[in-house]
């Protein structure tokens, strides 16, 4: 198992208001699950925290959620990551799917 | 398995049946009548046990008015087989527990005393299903042995009997399942068996305690918090 | 030309969306709260924010409803400590507040590496189901998926007042490796697909009478067959009893001798088993009553 | 000047297997020979310094010939120059072990791939050259011409005439160079009748025939479960579509046969269709009935397919839909791998392939240096045919971007390369070189690396980031650059450089999904015309019937 923490700029989310959290992905065998949290108080920042079961991949994970961070604005977010061994795609394609599920207002 | 039924039930004891190690019949305890049904030497119980099981049961119901029923559990599970599945060997299962159900709520007393092997399926089908459960000491209760559990989860067995040092429910047998809140009352060999079910079936009642027990016992933490919770935000 | 998602692909949160009314969810313990099992980090096992059950309040066909989901990706599907006392939880708020509890099925049973715990908490669910039963409350179950309802969970899904299952879901309590391993290959060949759901599936169950119903793989079947059963509920009688009694016997005496699963679908009425194999859900029913 | 040699050359071939032919003598009843006999012919037909042919292709096999063959010892059988497309039997590895072997010529190992590794490694694999089919059947009319040659039939008649049934694949290019060059013809057959359905190879071009005590080996090798498919294959898929097919309007093509392109297929009839490209793509098709084209056929996209073998389990599907599929004058499926290979070369628009690895030059393989498995029909089909005259749209199109020189053809076929940027168990599918380039197995391959497919070749790379076009990059530096855009999170994709994408991104090199109309929210499994085996059963109305394995009702 690894586990690491980064913060990454990005623009503040262009939705203020709707879901305070949003899921994507199951915690299975190459997935992962990603929960995207409000985070009101560091509106420029996306705050990520991983586990991954298959350590030694922490390169190409900064790179994914950092082009992420950079492509959408998700200031003021806290992303958590549960991951078992999902590849590099998988984890922006949830990523993706989470961040749309957050700006739904319902 | 004469002299274990005698420790139970005296010579009343005779009113029990022991056919291909499966028990039926009736016995008393403390001078009332009580309806018994179990297992012995570490059987396996299929379709036809179950089967056999819940018409006993039944016949309670229909002739025994409250009689308490008293499980006595002393088997290795169920043996995988592909025509006993194939006509759906859940199904007997569940169709004994309903019998034991409607026992309950015609206001019969179910007591389990795990005597032997009290495995996985074997537990879970019939004697977990009591009001209140009980073990003797010696008795093998748990999901599996260390070394079983290894050999599927692949986790070294090592490191499963390190860690069960600290969480009860890995551990195998009576005393860490009592501590999970699964068994009420260990029964040490010297105590006197006959004293020991008439007072559990006096105390026996339809609240199922395991969760409180296996918090206050310290082995089974979360189980009532979680609980509660669900029900205090489903009650909002 | 597009079709449904199929609903043995669905995961637990996409199963429970499409089933209920838009928007009508309301998640208990959600993911934010993180009630996860401190086991499995002891074990170097990833957690998940659910703990591999998703439950919570929702309507159906405007019926409020609460509902349970296993996500049978993680760790099997299988009940833990927290997963098991989360079903509890659902199934005794069901019985507390007379709502009827829709249980989606996808289990291999007691999670190991939780031990003996999550036996107990499976014990306790059943005592939950039945306690639903005493106060009249239905207890559905549905099984969808290829994981389908093994060990212990099996055997609580026929505790329940029906099941609901689809071609795709598999009900029993010993798995078809764990069959192989016992009586070998020759006597059962697990990685014979046909075989194993013809022994286990949603067609065999449901031409037994294990399954109340068959629905097609996809939500919005599952929905109207939950909605048909909603409404019901099947009290435990003497007579009741009595009778599944005898229907088990007839059962076991008819087939216990074999272990052809194409017998009992003859003898249930299935005169062209390659035909009925092929049928959808709806086709199958109609052909099952036809006998 | 006269030459005696040329004297003694003018027919002593023929003088030679009348020879072998009446050493076989009483062991065969006219062309017939009993099943327990054959070791014995194989000994009596086949001289040291031979050049034999032994049928083995990628789904069917000369199984029991094979089989015999390899009971035979050095005393019997030596100094075999052994030529064949497929050696993946256990049998094939053992005249190996046995020493018989003093040369082999062959094209593709597959299964037995790390046992090719091992016998090369211990030098006990004598390697003329791994062929691509095409140089390997075109090498049988020049310098590799059978002596003997072992193929396999489903049936024969009394006369010797051979019906192949669905798999003809290369016995008629076997068959031709070895009976025109008095070679002999050795045929297993599955069964001898009295009338074929149809003649496929004249009794007049077969020497012997035995009848085999068990069916020739066949494999189900291009069905594709669709229930595999993967959300990220089909994101690939839409992009392949929107990028490419519709891009150039692609009309011929010939499919890999991977999930990747499984999962195009099955998106014709739903995304292709709201796409509005029904009618005006992928009408003629260069492959095996693979069983995932079903739907596509059903719902009236394709006007053609011809394959290079049969596929199990299409049988009544093929002959039925006898407007799409060649078929004999029986109703039943034909096909032909020589002829197909051409087809895929020459006649149509595009290949697109799955590949396990891909350098950053654009070179890909499929060999790791623990498993030398050779080349399928991918090579021929996936590189430029350059004597090409005829014009197509897509031809003109994609010629156009290349920016021909004064000296180049005006076209350029569609070589398109479909790779996830990682493979199974994160293995990184772009890499600085490839596995194929390792010194012991390029010295091996006397100095040829086995690469599938050239990066010259290639005019295409699609990943689940988007699509780099290599054929437009007009210098090497430049093509490495697209490659690496299109890399994702390998380490061939974090090297790239933010502005050298976005300038190419520009320039229309690099297509991301966005660029292209597709989103990854847009990805379900619920796009694809059939979600598994069954729904491909219901869409033939009942007329596939899937191999065992793939039943699971």
């Amino acid at each position: 198992m690894e586990k690491f923490d980064k913060t990454f700029p990005s623009k503040p989310l262009a939705w203020p208001r709707g879901k305070q959290w949003a899921l994507a992905g199951v915690v299975g065998s190459g997935n992962l699950e990603v929960l995207f949290e409000r985070n009101p108080k560091a509106p420029g920042k996306m705050d990520c925290h991983v586990e991954s079961s298959i350590p030694g991949y922490k390169d190409s994970w900064l790179a994914a959620l950092g082009d992420f961070a950079a492509n959408y604005p998700v200031g003021g977010t806290k992303v958590t990551i549960h991951d078992q061994g999902a590849d590099p795609i998988v984890v922006t394609f949830r990523l993706r799917q989470a961040y749309d599920h957050l700006k739904k207002t319902s | 398995m004469k002299t274990l039924l005698e420790k139970f039930f005296g010579k009343s004891a005779n009113g029990i049946a022991v056919k291909d190690k499966l028990m039926t019949g009736y016995a008393e305890v403390a001078g009332q009548e009580v309806c018994v049904f179990g297992t012995c030497d570490g059987t396996y119980i299929d379709n036809a046990a179950a089967l056999r099981f819940a018409a006993h049961v039944l016949g309670c119901i229909e002739n025994h008015s409250k009689a308490p029923i008293v499980m006595l559990v002393d088997s290795a599970g169920q043996e995988p087989n592909r025509t006993a599945e194939m006509l759906g060997l859940a199904s007997y299962f569940g169709h004994l527990l309903s019998c034991l159900q409607l026992a309950r709520q015609n206001g019969h007393k179910l007591i389990t005393v795990a005597t032997g092997k009290a495995i996985g399926g074997a537990f879970i089908c019939y004697g977990m299903f009591g009001d209140r459960i009980d073990a003797l000491e010696s008795a093998s209760v748990g999901l599996m042995p260390i070394e079983a559990m290894s050999a599927v989860t692949k986790i070294p067995a090592p490191t499963l009997e390190k860690l069960s040092r600290t969480m009860p429910s890995l551990e195998f047998g009576a005393k860490p399942f009592a501590l999970l809140g699964g068994v009420e009352e260990v029964w040490s060999a010297k105590d006197d068996y006959a004293a020991k079910l008439a007072a559990a079936i006096a105390s026996a009642n339809t609240d199922d305690n395991r969760a409180a027990l296996g918090k206050k016992r310290g082995g089974r933490k979360l189980s009532l918090d979680v609980r509660n919770r669900v029900l205090d935000e489903s009650g909002k | 030309m597009s079709s449904a998602q199929l609903f043995h692909e669905q995961t637990a949160r996409q199963r429970l969306a499409s089933l209920v009314d838009p928007g009508s969810f309301t998640e208990f313990l959600p993911p934010p709260e993180r009630v996860m099992s401190p086991y499995l980090p002891q074990l170097d096992i990833p957690v998940s924010f659910d703990d591999g059950l998703v439950i919570g309040r929702a309507k159906i066909g405007g019926k409020t409803v609460y509902l349970a989901a296993q996500v049978g990706q993680f760790v099997g599907g299988s009940v833990g400590e927290v997963h098991g006392a989360k079903l509890t939880g659902i199934l005794k708020a069901a019985a507390r507040d007379g709502i009827p509890c829709v249980f989606i099925v996808e289990s291999g049973g007691v999670r190991l590496h939780e031990g003996s715990s999550g036996e107990i908490a499976i014990s306790e669910a059943m005592r939950a189901v039945f306690e639903c039963r005493a106060k009249r409350v239905p207890t559905i179950a549905v099984i969808g998926s290829d994981i389908g309802a093994y060990g212990g969970m099996g055997i609580l899904t026929t505790c329940c007042d029906f099941r609901i299952m689809t071609e795709h879901g598999r009900l029993g309590i010993s798995g078809p490796i764990v069959i192989e391993k016992w009586m070998g290959k020759q006597a059962y060949d697990s990685s014979n697909r046909a075989l194993v759901w013809k022994t286990s599936g949603g067609k065999t169950k449901f031409l037994l009478g294990d399954a109340d119903m068959l629905a097609g793989d996809d939500a919005a079947s599952v929905t109207a067959a939950i909605k048909k059963l909603l409404a019901k509920s099947s009290p435990l009688t003497l007579k009741g009893l009595k009778a599944r009694q005898q229907e088990l016997e007839k059962r076991l005496k008819t087939f216990g001798k074999t272990s052809d699963p194409d017998a009992i679908w003859n003898a249930l009425g299935i005169k062209n088993v390659a035909e009925a194999s092929l049928a959808s859900a709806t086709e199958f029913a109609a052909l099952a009553k036809k006998k | 000047m006269m030459n005696t040699m040329s004297l003694e050359t003018k027919d002593t071939r023929r003088r030679n297997k009348g020879e072998r032919m009446r050493r076989v003598g009483k062991l065969a009843s006219g062309k017939f020979v009993s099943a327990k006999s054959v070791p014995e012919v194989l000994r009596r037909i086949i001289e040291p310094g031979d050049i034999l042919c032994l049928e083995g292709d990628n789904q069917k096999q000369a199984d029991f010939l094979a089989n015999q063959l390899a009971t035979l010892t050095k005393k019997d059988l030596r100094d075999i120059h052994l030529v064949m497309s497929c050696l993946t039997l256990p049998a094939h590895i053992e005249l190996f072990k046995k020493g018989l072997i003093r040369q082999v010529d062959f094209c593709y190992a597959g299964p037995q791939g790390q046992a090719v590794a091992e016998l090369l490694a211990d030098g006990k694999f004598p390697l003329g050259a791994i062929h691509t089919y095409n140089e390997i059947y075109a090498r049988y009319y020049v310098d590799l011409t059978p002596r003997v040659a072992l193929i396999a039939a489903v049936q024969a008649d009394r006369q010797g005439n051979l019906f192949l049934a669905a798999n003809t694949e290369e016995t008629p290019a076997i068959v031709e160079p070895t009976a025109f060059s008095d070679g002999i013809v050795f045929a297993q057959v599955n069964e001898i009748v009295d009338t074929l359905p149809r003649i496929d190879i004249p009794a007049d071009q077969v020497d012997l025939i035995v009848e085999a005590p068990y069916p020739m080996h066949l494999t189900a090798l291009f069905t594709r479960d669709p229930a595999a498919i993967t959300d990220v294959q089909i994101l690939m898929a839409m992009i392949a579509l929107r990028g490419i097919y519709q891009k150039y309007e692609v009309q011929s093509l010939n499919h890999g046969v991977g999930f990747n392109t499984a999962a195009i297929e099955l998106l014709l009839p739903t995304y292709g269709e709201q796409l509005g490209l029904k009618g005006k793509i992928c009408k003629y098709w260069m492959v095996n009935p693979l069983p995932t084209m079903i739907p596509a056929i059903e719902s009236g996209w394709v006007k053609g397919v011809f394959s290079v073998g049969g596929e199990v389990g299409m049988e009544r599907y093929t002959a039925a839909r006898s407007d799409i599929f060649f078929t004999g004058r029986d109703g039943s499926f034909h096909s032909n791998r020589a002829m197909g290979q051409l087809a895929g070369h020459y006649g149509v628009d595009m290949f697109i392939g799955a590949t396990l690895q891909i350098d950053v030059n654009g070179n890909s393989s499929t060999v790791s240096k623990k498993r030398i498995t050779g080349f399928g029909g991918a090579p021929n089909m996936g590189c430029q045919p350059m004597g090409r005259r005829h014009p197509t749209k897509a031809w003109l199109k994609a010629g156009a971007e290349s920016n021909p020189g004064p000296g180049s053809i005006p076209g350029r076929k569609l070589v398109v390369q479909l790779a996830e940027t990682f493979q199974s168990g994160r293995v990184p599918t772009f890499v600085e070189e490839l596995d194929a380039q390792d010194p012991a197995i390029k010295k091996a391959l006397h100095g040829v690396a086995p690469v599938m497919i050239y990066g010259d070749d290639v005019t295409h790379v699609v990943t689940e980031e988007g699509i780099a076009n290599l054929a437009a990059c007009r210098t090497i530096e430049e093509r490495r650059a697209a490659i690496r855009g299109v890399a994702g999170y390998t380490p061939v994709g974090l090297k790239r450089k933010k502005s050298e994408t976005k300038d190419l991104r520009a320039r229309g090199i690099i297509s991301l999904p966005e660029d292209l109309g597709v989103s990854p929210s847009d990805v379900s499994r619920s796009l694809l015309a059939a979600q598994d085996i069954k729904g491909l059963v219901r869409w033939s109305g009942g007329l596939y019937d899937p191999p065992a394995q793939f039943v699971d009702w």
